[in-house]
């Protein structure tokens, strides 16, 4: 039996805005605080929604007893959870999920895409604090949205800023990040000894997968669904998995939300196979 | 200081150590809940559904948002009676929790399969769901009561166990359909399952749902499933298990008011994990406020007007 | 800057400036609207049930608060035949908006005799609601196809207006008792009605409304109404009023590509007095922010799964 | 056709608490304050629930273009209304319903008890400053329950303070406080040239609508019933009213919910002459 309740009560610390579009709220939940491991979930209830809203784990600061999460406005729930304001109080379950599994490789190359890079601050923090070379590139539509920068510079051997209407690093998209990264950095450690950990879009995430199959390096994506629950009862979350003798739909919230990019069978993929 | 009030019910000669329930496919078997408390604290454990081969459900998205409630369309996804034979019955029966299997199937025969197997385990109640489509018509067997008398009297052939019919509200007369179930001997109706529904993305012009209908459930359908207990409650003798919205104890008393013998959490628990084994713990707090010694003499209380 | 909209919509034959009609019940005859905004720049008004007897309602509480709605039990109050020939009718054809009389009965005869009167006014269009329950069974004339069937071919016999059927949700298959009301030479169906629900207050352990149950209503049942507007589009070739829980100009766009050819506004109407005039020229907008020329493009032009 | 609006958005001004079970809202509401007469009242939406609450016009402010309402907490729509703050702000219909009918009175005789008492400084207010005489009787349930004392004893020639457990002028209902009323106050007038009028628990307006018979008095009662509108369309607010020929249902927030004590048939009366 866990020792913490699934169910907390959260009071809003802080809510900062990151972008035109986005803001991180740092709310006080010591025992999610505590447990959280990169890559993890938490579902938090807002006052106009009839179910919760899951959003990463961005962030957490064991001195504040706190964890931090991203997000922008997409409909009602998020609108809602950006009004927060301190000393707000709102329930959380959490913290949620399977993560990033990354203590068995020597480098992983993080890879984000819009609201997907709140996915990646704690694994490549973690990932920094276990002396694995970290390398980041990050894709934003325009330079305005680019977020938490000092973090993801902090916590990146190296980062690569890509955007799509220019002003960065890179203009493009993040493969073409991928593929403007100094070919030595990528050989510096055996294929199979580097994880590329993806967080964004399907479309992207399935390039980037593919880009990792042609490297050789290990590739995890973190999935997206709607969700009822977000951990594991009521199986609303599906998505497709290879198995032995096929393919199976697994939870979201629950097997997931970070899958071996192997595994998945992607929505275009999925049609063929459909039943 | 108030003597513990006695919070059992009896659902046809079944004792259950009080009268909340995890309704099916809302608690998966057990597991999840398990981590967070101890089954056995519960009335029972409606356990997910379970086919004879196994479903693998319908593709995502599998829920959508509603006013004061959800759609699922899961697609009673399950791994089917021999991998739940093997990884789910030993783990469940293992808990201490009055166990109440959930059975779908496309025709009476699968029931009838389901039922005789059941029949052989130590599974506590067997209750059917009748919101399937029927392969012949296409309409739920529990939308016409002769549908729900000719899967209830198969069913009741071949076991002797406790049986629990789970009716449909999208019905002419839930007091006919469960006048059906009882008449074929049914132990007692479980009411109500998710009322088809849908919701629809204007921007896409698409269902939001990927199987384009969806069942819904939550607080929306309590005034519902709280009339259709009570109407059958007046009209059937067979004891009742009072599902639909139930979220808080209040909830709950007003379904046991109502007629319903125990009650069933679903969408409720989705959201709020302990809310079935809190129930619990509120329930009897709530007894002892307003004097009531026995959970069960709330039962059919209601005072209509 | 882009044309302005064609708001215009056709329910079998007759054309609506709009799609937008307040539902009856929650508009009275008109007059309290009148105050604040005018009746014509609707697509029409469903006027309060009418009984050729006067009815004086249910006693109250007639109305109770529920999760993202209400119930109401008002009994169908009206004053007759002869008062509001007298008194109300005059007054709603002078204020140049189309007219929809709902009409209500305890048995077919009252069916008949109020639409062969109706047939001699300037009343535009016969709606005949089939919830109210039937003496002869106590059943709602719409709960079974040849309830439905046999009112709506007996109205239809005296009447060559247009008429719309008014279905209640509690049936087992909306497609057939809409087949049904199609067979029988309906003009077009009105789904959905309330849905028969209860509140309990559960410290005097009494059903909030005097008349025990009442009608859901609002928000909450806006995914069922959806989904019966759209399987009836699917199964049956007649044309649809789609009613329930509308709230806002999305909620509107969602019913008609779901398959209606105009809407009713009930619950949401009750609070914000304004809100069918005011859906009105959100549809407008809408329709120019999203390039639609004509609203009638709208009508079933969901694609699903 | 109104020229207002019957929808408005108003902004909470102030909230005052005005004994420890009720406070007191002001509203910004100009064309609804503008508008408003002695006895009608207003819709109030709120963040709990689904209906808005029906609450009486405690006062007006023309200065201040507002109004006010007071109210104690019942469920969940009054608890979340007294939770409302300065800058706040919420739907508003009305002003609603056919008032206190008050001019023809030489002296109007204000009798209130429970939260009916709100519906009355308004009351006092314009019958004083239509030269009448004023004479208010208030039940509380305890001292510390009386509210809007300054009011009542600016508004009220006579001010007269009952309390069931002591504590005011008179220990009692407000019936003994009319009756501790000195005669030669209540003779000022032809009986018919007196007005009494009674808000509060159904009993109460009953037994003050007998005692104001025996007086022979005119009596009006300000009812109250679960409304879904407020504005008439609905016809769930029924309240049983005399005709020539019987009796039908009128509405409480249309053609009352000021009536003519005469017309009304009480419940306990009402069961009798079910059909
Ligand atoms: C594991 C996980 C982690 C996520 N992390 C983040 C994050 O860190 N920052 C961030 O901004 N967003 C994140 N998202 C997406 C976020 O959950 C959605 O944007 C949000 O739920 C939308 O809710 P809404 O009410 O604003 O939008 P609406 O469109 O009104 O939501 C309607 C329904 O759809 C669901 N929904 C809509 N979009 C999504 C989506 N993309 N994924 C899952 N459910 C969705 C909602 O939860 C809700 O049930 C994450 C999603 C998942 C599954
Ligand atoms: C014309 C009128 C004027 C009123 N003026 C005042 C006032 O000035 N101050 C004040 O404190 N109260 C007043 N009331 C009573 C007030 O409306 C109720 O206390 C309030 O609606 C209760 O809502 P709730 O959500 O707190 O309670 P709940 O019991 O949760 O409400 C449930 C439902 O019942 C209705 N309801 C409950 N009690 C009453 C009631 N007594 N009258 C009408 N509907 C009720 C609610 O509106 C709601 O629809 C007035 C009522 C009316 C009809
Ligand atoms: C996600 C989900 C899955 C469900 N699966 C089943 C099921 O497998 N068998 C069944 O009989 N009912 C199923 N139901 C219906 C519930 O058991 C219950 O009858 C219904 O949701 C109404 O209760 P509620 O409002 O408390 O959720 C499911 C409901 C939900 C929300
Ligand atoms: C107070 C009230 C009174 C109603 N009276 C009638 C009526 O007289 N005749 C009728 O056909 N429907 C009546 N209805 C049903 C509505 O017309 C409508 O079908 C239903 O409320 C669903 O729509 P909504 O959710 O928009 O309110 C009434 C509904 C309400 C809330
Ligand atoms: S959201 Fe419920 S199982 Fe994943
Ligand atoms: S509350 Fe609707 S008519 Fe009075």
């Amino acid at each position: 039996m866990d020792t913490g309740r699934l169910e907390q009560t959260a009071l809003v610390l802080t809510n900062v805005r990151l972008s035109p579009v986005a803001v991180l709220l740092e709310l006080r939940l010591p025992e999610m605080a505590a447990a959280a491991r990169p890559g993890q979930f938490v579902m938090l209830a807002n006052r106009r929604s009839y179910l919760r809203r899951p959003l990463a784990i961005c962030g957490v600061n064991h001195d504040r007893r706190s964890l931090s999460v991203a997000m922008e406005a997409k409909g009602a729930g998020t609108r809602d959870l950006m009004e927060l304001a301190h000393g707000d109080r709102i329930t959380v379950l959490g913290p949620l999920g399977r993560g990033w599994r990354f203590s068995d490789f020597d480098a992983v190359i993080a890879v984000g895409g819009g609201t997907g890079v709140y996915a990646l601050p704690t694994l490549l923090e973690a990932a920094q604090a276990a002396r694995q070379n970290t390398i980041c590139v990050l894709g934003f539509r325009e330079r305005s949205r680019l977020v938490l920068e000092d973090r993801f510079r902090a916590a990146a051997d190296t980062l690569l800023l890509v955007s799509e209407l220019g002003g960065l690093d890179v203009t493009g998209n993040v493969l073409d990040g991928l593929r403007a990264l100094d070919p030595r950095l990528l050989q510096r450690h055996a294929p199979e000894r580097t994880l590329v950990a993806c967080c964004g879009p399907a479309p992207m995430m399935r390039a980037v997968a593919d880009w990792a199959a042609q490297q050789g390096f290990a590739c995890q994506v973190s999935l997206e669904e709607r969700m009822a629950c977000g951990f594991g009862v009521c199986r609303t979350c599906a998505c497709r998995v290879r198995t032995d003798d096929g393919w199976t739909y697994e939870r979201v919230c629950h097997e997931g939300p970070v899958f071996d990019a192997a595994d998945v069978i992607w929505e275009e993929d999925g049609d063929a196979c459909e039943a | 200081m108030l003597a513990k009030p006695d919070l059992t019910t009896a659902v046809a000669g079944l004792t259950l150590p009080n009268p909340i329930i995890p309704a099916s496919g809302c608690a998966g078997y057990g597991r999840e809940f398990a981590r967070h408390f101890e089954l056995r604290l519960l009335g029972g454990l409606a356990a997910k559904a379970l086919s004879l081969e196994p479903r693998r459900g319908n593709p995502p998205p599998r829920v959508a948002e509603a006013a004061s409630g959800m759609l699922n369309a899961v697609g009673l996804q399950n791994p089917g009676w021999d991998l739940w034979v093997r990884d789910e019955l030993p783990w469940m029966l293992e808990q201490g929790v009055t166990l109440i299997q959930n059975i779908v199937g496309h025709q009476v025969d699968d029931y009838v399969e389901l039922a005789r197997r059941l029949d052989t385990t130590a599974v506590d109640v067997i209750e059917i769901n009748l919101s399937c489509p029927n392969v012949a018509d296409g309409m739920s067997f529990g939308a016409e009561p002769a549908g729900v008398e000719t899967v209830t009297a198969a069913v009741r052939a071949v076991t002797s166990k406790p049986l629990w019919v789970k009716l449909t509200p999208q019905t002419a007369s839930i007091a006919a359909t469960a006048a059906a179930a009882a008449r074929a001997g049914a132990d007692a109706v479980s009411l109500i399952n998710t009322i088809p529904a849908m919701v629809i993305d204007v921007e896409s012009r698409r269902p939001v749902l990927r199987n384009n209908t969806g069942g819904l459930s939550g607080p929306a359908i309590r005034p519902v499933a709280l009339r259709m207990v009570n109407e059958v409650y007046r009209s059937v003798a067979i004891p009742i298990v009072g599902i639909g919205g139930i979220e808080t104890v209040e909830d709950v008393v007003a379904f046991l008011l109502a007629g319903a013998s125990a009650v069933q959490i679903g969408t409720a628990a989705l959201i709020h994990p302990t809310r079935p084994v809190d129930l619990v713990s509120d329930l009897a707090d709530w007894c002892r406020d307003h004097g009531v010694a026995r959970v069960s003499d709330l039962i059919g209380a209601l005072e209509l007007w």
